[in-house]
């Protein structure tokens, strides 16, 4: 155990060495930049209490602006999963109907969300442009996990189930629903990952003042790029940790699991 | 045959989303949206002058403030029924128009205040033949100036669209030779020694309409009164600026804290754009911009058959006249 | 008796847990040990510590004098868990050993000698098949091909049978029994299977539960192929049977 | 796969089936712009006529759909190549040696998270040029590549390595004969989602600016002029390529892992 203990620190101390080696080298960027348009590690500090204690030009402060993220992000990752997980198991439940339609449903992944931005300003309206560009970003790793999961449902399992009479519905819930759990749970994880990652994108809808995105995407107007900064290591920062936080929940839920992925 | 059934209640739902249309303005509106640009506060002190000093909250108007990255996403908003009123350029204003969208004109708010900035090694216009300018987008003023200069002088400018804030960088590494932009990013560059001012506005297109107040055409219709209170208290910011050396000060002050910009810099834009503002709409340079923008097919060839017509739809003064006449 | 070849005298240690306690035993030429042990009880850690593939904690295993280590010594191990690498067929899996001893696999010697050891095992026309197109015995024998192609000095096979079912097991048996006959080698099978054991063996070590120790060692005399119900068998498998159980 | 005892004549229905639902879409498309009669709902044969207007007299500047997808294409390729060349290698060395990972984690994590567009002001002053498009991208599409090798290589069936090992093979055969291999499906598998995200991340990229030509170039000059149409065509073309090399890769899978007991799509 102590053992273990030293091992962890050993790690946590490299960790702080690998961040304090990016700080220098930044540092030495920075100097050797010597431009307006490059915040030193010292102005972003500078930038971040001024976050927290005072805010914005407006006097919005820095939680304010992730709080408000977090909503929309939270809003647009429900709306993902209440669209993804029952279209993921309808159709893979009909694989036919899938296949079918493939060539309406697949291309959609690929047109970025920052494309929907003019049509959903034009389409759409308030706060449903927000849950639809983040809808759109992270739909697809969920529906398409369910729906494979879905697939490749030990045929065993199922057989047992209809062996012994059972209605569809109950091997359904019975036996489909937990089986998939585990890759229906990956793939929320990698779709909350997307989502958060599209807030700048989603937060380019303007009109509204808070926002992390808003912030950054503001502050670049301004030039006030230490602020930018202090933007982007808060979205990184709040993105690790809820991967972090529901690859400890996966870990303790599946504990049945051999190995869980942290993609 | 569920399946069937299953295939017809997707597609109907889908129809649904597809076909689903904001519904806009209520009948008693307290409340407005009101949009600006980001870092736009020299040339739409107006707004920010509104803001800081509560001018709408004196005629009873509640507002919800909008703040915006370019003219054309205002203009979205806008044509979506979000935004009711709102200061950007005149000409992201005439492509919406153009489109059919009913957006109106009801006030200026400057002229000119934008500037060619160039490597030091361009001395006259004619070194610009061949020249890479940095310009806001294809939907600005900016962009439509460089074509008149390059019109004027028969020569070739080559465009490069990319964000205000970023041109500085672009001509400080060289990867352009000059941008055109408005103030006070013109000004900063040039403080900053990246280079130095070849044109100003003022000698492309004097006097020259750049961003006005807008609104939609269904806002004057319904609720007249709601934008006769806007104007009055657009009006009266205007007024404020003008009224003393001491509120033009703080003014300035506001402008400093709203841009980020050094108050050296705010202080010689601020003497770059002609002072005061008229607040009418140059309807000359108004129609000289829709040509413009019909030549180059900005706005689609045929939209516009007759341009004093286009002019006296998209501009509506009753309001920015009825203000002034009771002024007096 | 044959000359000594493996010199076994050590002890292994994980952390705090000790697995091995001073296991001491030699091995002689052409012999077919078989070493059983109940479940647990650190058999596969030692199989490991034979093949070279970790070190003991204390002590040493050495092949003619000298610790052992694949990279000089002509060992061969046959793994408990599949081993066939799944992107190579049967072919180049067999053909593995052979190239990483040194032999080029192109040359008409090398292929000669897989194609021998293919038959051996009785895979023929199984050459290009991917491990998932054949069943589990088979792949089974292309492990026990490929430790066989290197002709090795000493053969480690780790409860090679452990996951196939039963029927395919005894038929291994029987086929190991057959390949060792015609190619003797020096053998080290280990197993917790004691019928297994007592009808391949020549000699049998039994291991206690953990920490392992040597709790007895038996030489088996009777002759071959072994009735599996004679007497002799029987009273043997018992008295095995029992020291396992009378520890585990 | 589930349906292969049909394979034969079913692929030619499901392709057919995909045509009838696409017609279905274009056709309910129609009805729906035509009754909603909104200036942003175009029907499908006005973005039909943007695309063959966009093809043969090009935008507003007067460059051409192809040269839009070119300069996208390549932008998109560089990034990728780039994000293959760090990622693989990078991912290897650092499932061979966790440790290296392990102290490096609270550097490398958070920034997979960070959004590429918000990287842009500070690519904007670091890099230059075709570099900063290449960065972006290759932001996108790194870090599937590189973690997908890295979790791939730490996962590699720990009995494979020993079967060489038993024979005292060297490290550097190890790694050739059973590391590489082993992790080449979902190096692979990482590459085709790599690539999908760099095609996500392409209008982040092209919103840097500087450039006139290029797919989000494009869109984000006719959202200027709130010219839906044409902004779809980009939408579309977009998406069907982006769709097509998605395609291609899984084909070409499907080939060379013959010996993979199953491909998960995903």
């Amino acid at each position: 155990m102590t053992n273990n203990y030293a091992e962890k620190m050993k790690t946590m101390g490299l960790n702080f060495f690998t961040l304090a080696m990016v700080l220098v080298l930044w540092t030495l960027i920075a100097y050797w930049q010597k431009s307006p348009f490059f915040a030193t590690p010292y102005d972003i500090v500078l930038g971040f209490v001024q976050m927290v204690t005072v805010g914005d030009v407006e006097g919005y402060r820095l939680w304010s602006h992730m709080l408000h993220s977090l909503v929309r992000v939270s809003a647009g990752f429900a709306a993902a999963c209440l669209v993804g997980i029952p279209g993921g198991l309808l159709l893979g439940l009909y694989p036919k109907i899938y296949d079918r339609t493939r060539i309406l449903v697949e291309p959609i992944r690929f047109i970025s969300p920052i494309a929907w931005i003019p049509m959903a300003i034009v389409l759409l309206v308030g706060f449903s442009r927000y849950i639809f560009v983040i809808w759109v970003a992270s739909f697809f790793p969920i529906f398409v996990s369910t729906l494979w999961s879905v697939r490749q449902v030990n045929a065993v399992y199922v057989n047992v189930a209809r062996v012994a009479g059972a209605s569809r519905l109950f091997i359904i819930r019975k036996i489909i629903f937990p089986s998939i759990l585990p890759s229906v749970i990956g793939g929320m994880r990698i779709s909350l990952g997307i989502s958060w990652m599209c807030i700048v994108a989603a937060e380019m809808i303007g009109g509204q003042m808070v926002g992390i995105g808003r912030l950054i995407l503001k502050s670049a107007m301004v030039t006030r790029m230490d602020l930018v900064v202090v933007g982007m290591i808060s979205i990184g920062f709040v993105g690790y940790a809820t991967n972090e936080l529901i690859i400890f929940i996966e870990k303790r839920i599946f504990r049945w699991r051999a190995a869980v992925s942290i993609e | 045959m569920k399946k069937r059934w299953l295939l017809f209640t997707v597609v109907l739902s889908f129809v649904f989303v597809m076909g689903f249309q904001p519904t806009v303005g209520s009948a008693e509106m307290k409340k407005i949206h009101f949009g600006y640009l980001v870092a736009d506060q020299i040339h739409n002190f107006a707004s920010m002058i509104i803001k800081e000093k509560k001018l709408f909250k004196a005629e009873g108007l509640e507002v919800e403030w909008g703040e915006y990255l370019a003219g054309a996403y205002v203009m979205q908003h806008l044509a979506a029924g979000e935004v009711d009123f709102a200061t950007c350029g005149v000409i992201p204003t005439m492509i919406t128009r153009g489109r059919g969208v009913d957006v109106v004109v009801i006030a200026g708010s400057n002229t000119e205040g934008s500037s060619i900035i160039v490597k030091e090694s361009i001395k006259t216009v004619k070194d610009l033949d061949g020249a890479k300018i940095g310009t806001p987008g294809i939907g600005s003023i900016q962009d439509a100036m460089v074509d008149i200069v390059a019109r004027k002088h028969n020569i070739k400018i080559i465009h490069k669209h990319m964000s205000v804030p970023d041109m500085p960088i672009y001509l400080k590494k060289g990867e352009i030779d000059g941008f055109i932009a408005w103030s006070p990013h013109n000004t900063k560059a040039a403080a900053l020694g990246y280079g130095h001012i070849l044109l100003t506005s003022h000698d492309i297109l004097p006097g020259h309409q750049c961003c006005v107040l807008v609104t939609r055409g269904e806002l004057i219709r319904k609720e007249p009164e709601t934008v006769k209170k806007v104007m009055r208290a657009y009006m009266k910011a205007f007024q404020y600026e003008m009224a003393s050396k001491k509120n033009h000060d703080e003014t300035l002050e506001m402008v400093v804290k709203y841009t980020n910009a050094p108050k050296e810099v705010v202080v010689k834009a601020w003497a770059l754009t002609p002072h005061p503002y008229p607040p009418y709409l140059n309807i000359e340079s108004a129609k000289f911009q829709a040509e413009g923008l019909l030549k180059g097919g900005k706005i689609k060839r045929g939209v516009i058959t007759n341009m004093d017509k286009f002019i006296a739809q998209l501009y509506h003064p009753y309001f920015l006249l009825d203000y002034l006449r009771n002024m007096k | 008796m044959e000359r000594e070849l493996i010199d076994v005298d050590m002890s292994m240690k994980f952390d705090n847990l000790s697995v091995l306690e001073d296991i001491k035993f030699k091995v002689h030429e052409n012999e077919f040990l078989v070493i059983v042990g109940p479940t647990g009880c650190g058999k596969t850690t030692l199989a490991r510590l034979l093949g070279g593939l970790s070190k003991p904690s204390s002590g040493h295993v050495t092949i003619a004098g000298e610790d052992v280590n694949p990279k000089i010594h002509n060992v061969s191990f046959v793994f408990q868990e599949p081993s066939c690498i799944p992107w190579l067929t049967i072919w180049d899996d067999i053909s593995m050993g052979l190239e990483i001893k040194g032999n080029n696999p192109q040359t008409a010697e090398t292929k000669a000698r897989i194609k021998e050891v293919i038959k051996l095992v009785g895979l023929d026309g199984f050459e290009e098949y991917f491990p998932k197109q054949i069943s589990g015995g088979m792949k089974q024998r292309v492990a026990i091909a490929r430790a066989y192609a290197t002709k090795p000095d000493f053969l480690l096979m780790d409860e090679p049978f452990g996951h196939l079912d039963a029927q395919t097991r005894y038929l291994m048996q029987i086929e190991i029994m057959r390949i060792w006959e015609r190619e003797k080698k020096t053998v080290a099978y280990i197993t917790n299977n004691i019928e297994e054991a007592v009808y391949l063996a020549t000699r049998i070590i039994v291991l206690s539960k953990l920490p392992a120790r040597i709790k007895a060692e038996h030489s088996i005399n009777l002759p071959r192929p072994r009735d599996l119900t004679g007497p002799d068998f029987l009273r043997i498998r018992a008295e095995i049977t029992e020291q396992c159980e009378v520890v585990g | 796969m589930a349906n292969d005892k049909n394979a034969g004549s079913g692929k030619l229905g499901t392709f057919g089936y995909n045509a009838l639902a696409l017609s279905i879409f274009i056709l309910l498309w129609t009805i729906v712009s035509w009754i909603s009669e909104s200036l942003f709902l175009p029907t499908p044969w006005t973005v039909l006529k943007s695309f063959l207007d966009l093809c043969t007299y090009g935008d507003v500047e007067g460059i051409s759909l192809g040269m839009h997808i070119f300069k996208s294409t390549l932008r998109i390729f560089a990034g990728f190549v780039a994000a293959c060349i760090l990622g693989i290698p990078l991912g290897i060395l650092m499932g061979l040696y966790p440790r290296v990972y392990d102290s490096t984690k609270s550097v490398i994590e958070p920034i997979r998270f960070i959004p590429p567009v918000a990287w842009i002001p500070l690519v904007i002053v670091l890099l230059v040029g075709f570099s900063r498009y290449a960065f972006i991208i290759w932001l996108g599409a790194f870090f599937p590549i590189f973690i997908g090798t890295l979790l791939s290589v730490r996962s590699v069936n720990p009995t494979h390595i020993d079967v060489p090992r038993s024979f005292g093979a060297k490290r550097l055969y190890i790694i050739r004969k059973i590391v590489i291999p082993s992790t080449l499906p979902d190096i692979f598998t990482g590459m085709r989602v790599g690539m999908g995200i760099g095609w996500d991340c392409i209008m982040a990229a092209e919103m840097i600016g500087g450039e006139n030509e290029g797919l989000g170039v494009m869109i984000l000059k006719y959202a200027e002029l709130i010219r839906i149409e044409d902004i779809m065509v980009g939408m579309i073309v977009i998406g069907a390529i982006g769709f097509f090399i998605n395609e291609i890769f899984i084909f070409v899978e499907r080939r060379v892992f013959k010996w993979k007991e199953a491909i998960v799509i995903s």
